[in-house]
């Protein structure tokens, strides 16, 4: 504070006015109006002040000072308050994270994108017997580990889904390479060791080439209108 | 603890012109004893380090005669503390003993005036404590904070055992499912028998089983489940002389049709052979 | 608002050093702090920050800001948080609600647990010369400003007692460090009331690590039973 109290002195040297030199009634109405649960008006501040403070003008004076700070003194109902200033509402969240655990239906479906990618809704729901629900994609896109990828050339041009590097991650997976095949499931009992000749694991591959049957996602594929509706806007790191 | 005041009237000792130590004896004024003390001692006048604990211990027993005089009713560490300090008065006096056991009694006195030091030093540091600004006394927080808008970042949580067990599961399910399918192909006679009754009931002219027969078979491999079931139903209904079956030749499609109501016996006899 | 964006302006254009164009990360600072309830600590505001916003001088710039001003940024138990200015408390006598009034011996109580702490309930005795009635360590829990922290390894386990954040708060103290006369104390060997004066002298630490000689609370150390049976008095004469 006594370095201030000399900054404050080296600032009247400077120029002529003295912007630092504020009137005493300045800081009172700052500290009644910045403690007061509730706006005040300006009756109840003068009924505070010391006479002969003109609390009209000093009420401008402070909202005029205040007003390219982060906090503005603002009028509301014909009462003073201060307010965040409005440009920086975005400022006023706080973002916290929330654990949850993915639904049964969504990880069965990740897992089948995770082994079959690229691949279609139409064929996660053919090899999983049952429709998806449309929410089920939507949390996965949350997740932020699946990614559509393009569009299969077939009729109806429908997207394809591949995980993302997010999802290596959370799997520590260095590869998708890494993913168990056939065998290791076998041997881990995972599956069945008496299942037919002819069931496979594909070897799956997150290969950001687009496969011969693939289409490039167009620049108005947009998420928003691919999963029609629309999630929360994301802060958008996706791939 | 404390006893009631008895005849003086001031709740706190005062001092006198010349400095001599008033008694006011008013044990309700204090807390304890060691309070009492720091108050005779700070009527010596002195730093605390350098008091003299023997005149100390002489104004603490002066004043606890003085309050038994007037039949104050002491707590008993008013007592205690009378006893300890008389001990200690007459240690300090006699000649240290040659092989002192415990502390010697200018270690008692030091530990004694360090205990007194000690008080001081925390009120003194209580008040200085107190003093200072304090929150909604003095010096106030924002009295209408603004809210603070949460927003939930969900971070999901799965393991890779979930998702391979996830996987293995689906998979092995479907694998499973069509095992079950290919169980139920086999056309049991009971079902193979309804069917026909089904058919039978609309064919009044010749018909050709075979092509009926290919409607069933869903799958070329059930074809021979099928129609074994189907001619061994046949056989029976014929039997039965629900239905009339005719082959022009081994091999030869099936004919069949229903009996017809007016006719006993087939009209032309039914050349059957086994495929 | 329109004449201040102007004499910003024309302040600018007077001298080199333009006091008025406050950086933004300033307004930022203002706008987190005064609309915060609680005191936030300087990682809290770095997160809330841009990047590459020096915080710990851009604090320090608005706490210079705002020392003249009848609200000052303060920084109490390491948490930065606006406060009306303690020279202003005359005017704010009608915010107080009601002032705890604490009784000399829980006034005497909290200074010995805030500078001796951790100490156990017979010590404060054994300082205070006097028994403590269960009474006034209820005052004193309920003023939130004290806590159990742990159990003293000594035979009976008895509690060992320490302040806590809102302690700090307040008395508007940075730090147990910042005690008043806590250096005198130090310095004349009277804190440890364990040991005699000469020996080392150990400063009052609030820091939730226990210490060697602690044992930490158990899950059912309830306060009520903590408190419940009073400690034996013990009018500890001559140590």
């Amino acid at each position: 504070m006594a370095s201030l109290a000399e900054k404050r002195v080296s600032d009247s040297e400077d120029g002529p006015a003295d912007p630092q030199a504020r009137p005493e009634e300045l800081r009172l109405l700052e500290a009644l109006l910045f403690a007061s649960t509730e706006p005040l008006d300006q009756a109840t501040l003068a009924k505070r002040m010391p006479e002969g403070v003109d609390v009209k003008v000093a009420l401008a004076q402070l909202q005029a000072d205040y007003a390219p700070r982060g906090v503005n003194l603002v009028r509301v109902a014909n009462k003073w308050t201060f307010r965040t200033a409005a440009d920086l509402s975005w400022l006023m969240t706080r973002e916290s994270t929330e654990t949850r655990r993915l639904s049964r239906a969504a990880i069965e479906m990740l897992a089948i994108i995770a082994y079959h990618q690229p691949v279609t809704r139409a064929e996660i729901e053919e090899i999983r017997g049952v429709a998806t629900s449309k929410g089920t994609l939507d949390v996965l896109m949350e997740t932020g580990w699946i990614r559509p990828r393009g569009r299969r050339k077939t009729p109806g041009r429908p997207l394809t889904f591949g995980t993302t590097e997010a999802f290596l991650s959370q799997f520590s997976l260095e590869a998708l390479s890494d993913l168990p095949g056939l065998d290791e499931l076998k041997g881990t009992g995972l599956l069945d060791s008496r299942l037919p000749s002819g069931f496979s694991v594909p070897a799956p591959s997150d290969d950001v080439t687009l496969r011969e049957d693939e289409d490039p996602l167009e620049p108005g594929d947009s998420l928003e209108l691919l999963l029609a509706p629309a999630a929360e806007p994301e802060t958008g790191e996706g791939s | 603890m404390s006893a009631e005041i008895l005849s003086f009237e001031t709740g706190r000792p005062a001092e006198l012109a010349d400095g001599e130590p008033s008694l006011v004896v008013d044990v309700e004024g204090y807390e304890g004893p060691l309070d009492l003390l720091l108050a005779l001692a700070r009527q010596q006048k002195v730093d605390l380090a350098k008091i003299s604990i023997l005149a100390l211990a002489d104004q603490y027993l002066e004043f606890i005669e003085a309050a038994r005089k007037i039949r104050l009713e002491l707590a008993a560490d008013y007592l205690v503390m009378a006893a300890w300090l008389a001990f200690l008065k007459s240690r300090l006096l006699l000649p240290e003993p040659a092989t002192p056991d415990g502390p010697s009694a200018e270690e008692m006195a030091t530990a004694l005036a360090n205990r007194l030091r000690r008080l001081e030093a925390i009120r003194e540091a209580s008040n200085r404590l107190m003093n200072r600004p304090q929150l909604q006394r003095d010096i106030f927080p924002r009295g209408n904070p603004e809210i603070i808008a949460e927003i939930r970042h969900p971070k999901f949580t799965a393991t890779l055992f979930d998702l391979l067990t996830a996987y293995a599961a689906q998979r092995q399910q479907r694998v499973l499912a069509t095992v079950h399918l290919a169980k139920r192909t086999v056309w049991s006679l009971a079902e193979a028998r309804a069917s026909l009754e089904r058919l039978v009931g609309m064919a009044e002219e010749w018909s050709c089983l075979d092509e009926y027969l290919m409607n069933y078979v869903v799958d070329p491999s059930q074809k021979a489940t099928v129609f074994a079931s189907s001619f061994a139903a046949a056989l029976e209904l014929v039997r039965e002389g629900a239905m009339e079956l005719n082959q022009k030749q081994a091999f030869a499609p099936l004919y069949f049709r229903k009996r017809p109501p007016s006719v006993t016996g087939a009209t032309s006899a039914p050349d059957l052979s086994v495929e």
